[in-house]
């Protein structure tokens, strides 16, 4: 088991406890919260890659550091998402959130 | 493997998975903030000093802040103790959970059989200049298309977020749903 | 310029530390139980009853428990007791005089309204004591002070009554002088004329 | 402490400390060396800002007496000089209250970790020509990354003492906090512009020298520098909640804001991290602005620079302790409204002034002169417009006179 | 950031909730029309740091905007008036101290006219001029602890305050070496004086208003033109002149809305007919208005004694036929009012020809002024509320009586 496949690996469990919190909790702020882990977890990945990889090349860093200013961006536009939700039907379950009018 | 690397990842993972287990909204903001800290640690263990940085400023000082106020905003009752979560049915745990075993199993054996070109020794070093170079330089236009992305959705998450005044009251949406009137008059 | 007011601020503030350390108008706190604070003549603060001598102060008390500066005290902090002799006649003496200091305001209206000058305002103010009624409570033996005190703390007015007592003694004598002339006179031409009454005893000296 | 080796030239004086650490050092063998070196850092950097944290707060009660013409604590030992420890005491033996349904663990947690928090910033601040307890290329990002978690700590605080007013007054401490991160980010980039780095240590030696023999070459004394410094001391202000600022804890409107519920201990801590985070700050200032320890003058370097470095550090806390005595306090909305309206318009502009200063490098002769004239035009004028927008409506009054 | 234009002043913007009757119990009170939002309820007070004395005021608060605001006081009420009925006419006389604690001399003079009137006392020259005297001193040092006490509500760590209890200091040193006590002086008596000022102590209030002027120049180069301090009193808590006319509001609060009503000039009493000064009237009625009006009258009372005193003439300072102990005015009523540093504060006593009086009534400036409290602090916040209480300039002690 070689440093980039551990960091690998730890990306991957980090992804997957984000993923199953996507597909298993009902509330809106929770699901955005998994989506931000699994962000984190691709994030890791590149850096494993830029730090274990053949190297020379930096796009890795860089691709990560666009990466997080978008997942910012994501962050806020989802919560402000969940924000009006609750505004609109006074509850952040998911369930409520499934007709399109309103 | 060095010790530093197993406990940052002991960390992120434990706090990771609590704050998904969890059921106060708020603990499980603020365990998800303890995992970006521990990948802010992997990354300067790691060696990418800026971007470790970078993650601490941007996720532990602003998304942060922007989650908790989600939570706080989006409470029922005014002084609601626990921030509760009604649990999901016992056959939606399963699905989701077989679903995510399903996805680890594809992963792993992949990353296990890939053929991965290693390079052992120290890491490369990364100096700010060089940051500011390759940003200034082959991904200039990827900086200005973050800085406008940035921008629009700043505007689209205060023009979501801002309580709706009366006058932009659509019509139709006057619908039983206990809809918050805003300022407006209560007709006596 | 937007900030002048701020920076004016700022240059009374540093005016003032730094003149606290040499001008004396900047710096006016008085360490107190050290330096003990300089009391103006006219400072009032609870009564004491005057006395005449220092040996007998009881005996030598200007008070003839007249009780006006009871009736008079906004807050009826004095209580009096008439002095009486076994026939229970009046000895013009307070055989008891209270003054509860928890309620006196040192308001000094007894000192105004006492004809005979026999109380007047003190100037200890440091009376606390740790046991709450009966100590304020102070009775006539602890409020009487001689006249020597009384010209140590308000010299002027001291000096004042003083001289108006001895005005009226001198008023008084000669009136009791020219009754007796006039006595003297009367007597001479009709010896039998009843003599008249002996002018009542003159206020207390 | 870096482990550069010693250069012979300097006096004895500045390398002192450096050979005290290898001295202590060498007691131990080679293997535990980095780990005792750091160990050794953070004990004196505890050691020194916990010392001076005790003695800012007396120099502040007695200044603050000076100014208001009162001699301050005197009683406590000679001239009150025992007056911290004896706080120190009573905070230690004041009874510990935490409401019964409160979050224990957050409610314990708040302090601690901003007081953490606020120290972990100096670990980059280097405090004399070999004193920088770590060397990092990105120092000045890392800096404010500590100070940017600060935030959670005082939303951990209002939550978890479950009252309604503490809770209220965090939203507003938070509003107040993150309103001035902008500003306080925006007026660093320009130093970091014109120095080229964001390490400190870099930043700091590019301040050296003196041009002219007696005109250093410090940030704030360029136009573009001067305005960043007073934005960056605004906005440090506000980080910090001192005077004009000090909302959360403003005793006329949420008693003592998020802090209501704590007491003892804890509510030392808060004040402890309060002087650790507004001295992290001006260290930082003294570091980017006023040329870390660089001596004003040619001749001074006799005196050893941490000693320079310690007289700007003390010359801007008793600014803070100044401003503290002088002003009264800006309401929420006129607050954040000075944050969006006035420091980040002036800080983006101080951005192209900046950027107009160090690409004018070259020029020289009259060319300085007008270069000095464009830049200084660049802060004063945008200065006098927002000021004026910012002030419509208020002013000096003429009061008339009834007629008798 | 202080946008202070009339038109968007923040009492516009709130939604117009009727003034609360007094039956009003706060935590009964259902949310004001235009309902939704949560409303906040907090009880400012009794014992809250910034009101002056023991008051407190239950506000109600939409979000940052005051919806609502009940003053409850009483709690220093100590019966004054049906005592008054109980003691003889010099008896009442120290407990017109404990009215205003602040302005004793001022409270005394009030309750001496009163009964001079009723009595038909005449007072002689040298009282009239003492007694000036002493009302433009107590004026001086209630200004300037409202100023420092202003400042001090909006947030100056007590710099302000110790400035102005500096000089006040100065001016009860004064009154202590007159009347024996610096709060509690007990001077004024049915037709004149107690005491007669001796040259000394003239010379030492003439110091002290030479030196006064100085000092009020620095006063104001620290306060007024503070930015901030324009920023957070400017625009703050507008009362306008009907409002004020009708709601009985005198004194410095008056004026700084723009009516120009001094008694001093009104009534004439005393001898300031004689002296010549002016009366600074204000145009916003703000807060501002109301410290600057103040400020302005500190500079026509040092102005005022440098005329007493040059003016002071010699002779008796007590009308000696006046009777002081067993004092029995003929039946009748008589309603004796001055121009105090908070507004008129005047005195109504019936008299049935025995020593007590019949009716003996108190009207405190304080008290009136604060009924406009409501009205001044609906659409502020709850910063301003504060500021808005420490501008009428109220002492408890007055208004529970």
């Amino acid at each position: 088991m070689s440093p980039l496949h551990l960091c690998l690996l730890l990306s991957t469990v980090l992804f997957c406890i984000g993923l199953a919190a996507v597909l298993v909790r009902t509330s809106a702020i929770l699901v955005l919260l998994g989506v931000e882990l699994m962000l984190n977890a691709a994030n890791l990945n590149f850096i494993a890659f830029w730090r274990y990889g053949p190297g020379g090349d930096d796009t890795g860093v860089i691709f990560v550091l666009f990466s997080i200013a978008v997942a910012a961006a994501e962050a806020a536009v989802g919560l402000a998402l969940v924000i009006a939700l609750h505004r609109h039907r006074r509850t952040i379950a998911l369930k409520a959130a499934n007709q399109l009018r309103g | 493997m060095s010790l530093a690397f197993l406990a940052l990842a002991l960390v992120c993972v434990v706090t990771a998975s609590a704050a998904m287990i969890s059921r106060n909204l708020i603990h499980s903001a603020l365990l998800l903030v303890l995992t970006w800290i521990g990948l802010a640690g992997l990354y300067l263990w790691a060696g990418a000093d800026f971007v470790g940085f970078s993650q601490a400023i941007v996720y532990v000082g602003g998304v942060s802040m922007v989650v908790l106020f989600a939570v706080l905003l989006t409470r029922r009752q005014r002084d609601e103790p626990l921030v509760l979560i009604p649990e999901a049915g016992v056959g939606r745990v399963v699905a989701g959970l077989a679903a995510t075993f399903w996805v680890a199993a594809l992963l792993v054996p992949a990353m296990v059989v890939a053929p991965l070109v290693q390079r052992a020794g120290p890491g490369p070093t990364l100096t700010v200049k060089r940051i500011g170079e390759l940003l200034a330089g082959p991904h200039l236009v990827a900086v200005l298309v973050v800085g406008v992305i940035l921008t629009v959705s700043l505007i689209g998450a205060l023009y979501l977020a801002a309580p709706v005044t009366a006058e932009d009251q659509p019509e139709w949406d006057n619908g039983g749903t206990g809809r918050d009137r805003g300022n407006q008059e209560e007709p006596s | 310029m937007i900030g002048k007011g701020l920076l004016q601020g700022l240059a009374v503030t540093a005016r003032n530390l730094v003149g606290s350390y040499h001008d004396p108008d900047r710096y006016t706190t008085i360490e107190y139980p050290e330096v003990k604070p300089a009391l103006p003549e006219a400072y009032r603060n609870f009564p004491f009853l005057v006395a005449e001598k220092a040996e007998d102060p009881l005996g030598t008390l200007r008070c003839v428990a007249c009780q006006i500066c009871e009736k008079e005290c906004p807050p009826q902090c004095i209580y009096i007791v008439m002095d009486r002799d076994e026939k229970g006649k009046a000895r013009m003496k307070p055989k008891v005089f209270d003054i509860d200091t928890s309620v006196c305001m040192s308001c000094q209206i007894c000192v105004e309204v006492c004809p005979f000058d026999a109380i007047k305002m003190d100037q200890v103010f440091e009376i606390a004591t740790d046991e709450r009624f009966n100590a304020l409570l102070l009775h006539r033996d602890q409020l009487a002070k001689t006249n020597t005190y009384f010209h140590q703390i308000h010299p002027t007015e001291a000096a004042e009554v003083d001289a108006r007592l001895a005005a009226e003694k001198k008023a008084a004598e000669e009136k009791a002088k020219a009754a007796a002339a006039a006595k003297a006179a009367s007597a001479k031409p009709a010896p039998a004329a009843p003599a008249n009454p002996t002018p009542p005893p003159a206020p207390a000296p | 402490m870096t482990t550069t080796s010693v250069p012979s030239s300097e006096s004895w004086l500045e390398v002192a400390p450096l050979q005290a650490r290898d001295a202590l050092l060498g007691l131990l063998p080679e293997s535990l060396h980095w780990i005792a070196s750091s160990v050794l850092a953070i004990a004196v950097l505890v050691g020194a800002f916990g010392l001076m944290f005790a003695y800012l707060t007396l120099a502040e009660r007695k200044l603050l007496g000076r100014i208001q013409n009162r001699p301050g604590p005197n009683r406590t030992g000679w001239a009150g000089l025992l007056q911290p420890f004896a706080d120190a005491v009573k905070a230690l033996t004041k009874e510990d209250i935490v409401p019964r349904d409160a979050d224990k663990v957050l409610h314990a947690l708040a302090p601690v970790s901003l007081v953490a928090l606020s120290l972990i910033g100096l670990a980059v601040i280097p405090f004399g020509r070999h004193l920088v307890a770590i060397e990092l290329d990105a120092a000045v990002l890392y800096f404010f990354a500590a100070g940017a978690a600060t935030e959670l700590s005082i939303f951990m605080a209002g939550w978890a003492s479950r009252n309604k007013y503490s809770l209220l007054a965090a939203m507003r401490a938070l509003a107040q906090l993150i309103s001035y991160e902008v500003p306080l980010l925006l007026s660093v980039v320009p130093v970091v512009l014109v120095a080229g780095t964001l390490s400190t240590t870099a930043i700091v030696a590019a301040q050296g020298g003196w041009a002219a023999g007696f005109w250093p070459h410090w940030h704030v004394l360029t136009p573009w520098g001067f305005s960043a410094f007073c934005l960056f001391m605004i906005a440090a202000l506000a980080e910090s909640n001192r005077s004009p600022f000090d909302l959360p804890e403003a005793e006329s409107e949420l008693i003592a804001g998020h802090l209501t519920e704590y007491s003892g201990f804890k509510y030392a801590l808060f004040f402890m991290a309060e002087y650790f985070g507004m001295a992290a700050l001006s260290a930082m200032a003294v570091t980017l602005f006023l040329g870390g320890w660089q001596a004003p003058l040619g001749w001074l370097e006799v005196l050893p620079s941490y000693v320079w470095f310690a007289a700007k550090l003390l010359a801007l806390l008793a600014g803070f302790i100044w401003i503290r005595a002088t002003f009264p306090r800006l309401r929420i909305d006129q607050l954040t409204r000075l944050a969006w309206k006035f420091l980040v318009p002036m800080a983006l502009l101080n951005l192209a002034n900046a950027a107009f200063w160090s690409l004018t490098a070259g020029w020289s002769g009259p060319l300085q002169a007008v270069r000095w004239a464009v830049s200084l035009a660049a802060v004063v004028v945008p200065f006098l417009l927002l000021s004026r927008s910012l002030f419509s409506g208020l002013g000096p009054r003429v009061y008339r006179y009834a007629p008798s | 950031m202080f946008d202070a234009n009339p038109a968007a002043s923040p009492s516009a913007r709130v939604r117009k909730v009727e003034p609360s009757s007094f039956g009003f119990q706060p935590s009964s009170v259902p949310p004001p029309a235009g309902g939704g939002g949560d409303l906040l309820e907090i009880s400012l007070g009794p014992h809250h740091p910034s009101t002056h004395g023991v008051f407190r005021m239950n506000v109600v608060l939409d979000g940052e905007t005051v919806v609502r605001l009940k003053p409850v006081f009483g709690y220093l009420h100590r019966n004054h008036e049906k005592l008054g009925e109980g003691t003889s006419y010099l008896g009442s006389m120290p407990y017109t101290d404990r009215l205003d604690y602040l302005n004793s001399m001022t409270n005394n003079w009030a309750y001496a006219i009163a009964v001079e009137k009723l009595a038909g006392l005449t007072v002689p020259e040298r009282a009239e001029y003492v007694r000036v005297i002493l009302a433009e001193l107590t004026r001086l040092l209630n200004h300037t602890c409202l100023a420092g006490f202003l400042m001090q509500d909006c947030g100056c760590s007590g710099t302000p305050l110790m400035y102005a209890f500096r000089e006040r200091e100065r001016i009860l040193d004064l009154f202590e070496s007159l009347s024996g006590s610096r709060m509690m002086c007990n001077y004024q008596r049915f037709g004149g004086c107690r005491v007669d000022p001796t040259p000394a102590w003239l010379a030492a209030v003439a110091q002290l208003v030479d030196r006064y002027g100085p000092f009020l120049d620095e006063f104001e180069e620290l306060l007024t033109g503070n930015e901030i301090i324009m920023a957070r009193t400017q625009g703050v808590g507008r009362l306008p002149a009907a409002l004020a006319v009708n709601a009985g509001v005198t004194g410095p609060m008056l004026r700084a809305s723009g009516v120009g009503h001094d008694l001093r000039k009104v009534d004439g009493y005393g001898v300031y007919p004689r002296l010549n000064f002016r009366v600074p009237v204000g145009d916003h009625g703000d807060v501002y208005d109301r410290y600057m009006v103040r400020v302005l009258e500190m500079r026509e009372s040092i102005s005022l004694l440098r005329q007493a005193l040059a003016a002071l003439p010699g002779g008796p300072v007590l009308d000696p036929k006046a009777k002081q102990r067993g004092l029995r005015p003929k039946a009748g009523e008589a309603y004796g009012r001055i121009e105090g540093p908070k507004g008129e504060i005047g005195f109504y006593l019936v008299s049935d020809g025995t020593a007590n009086p019949y009716r003996y009534r108190v009207r405190p400036p304080s008290f009136v002024n604060l009924t406009v409290l409501e009205d001044l602090c609906l659409g502020h916040t709850v910063a301003d509320a504060v500021i808005i209480l420490g501008s009428i300039d109220i002492v408890l002690g007055e208004v529970d009586r």
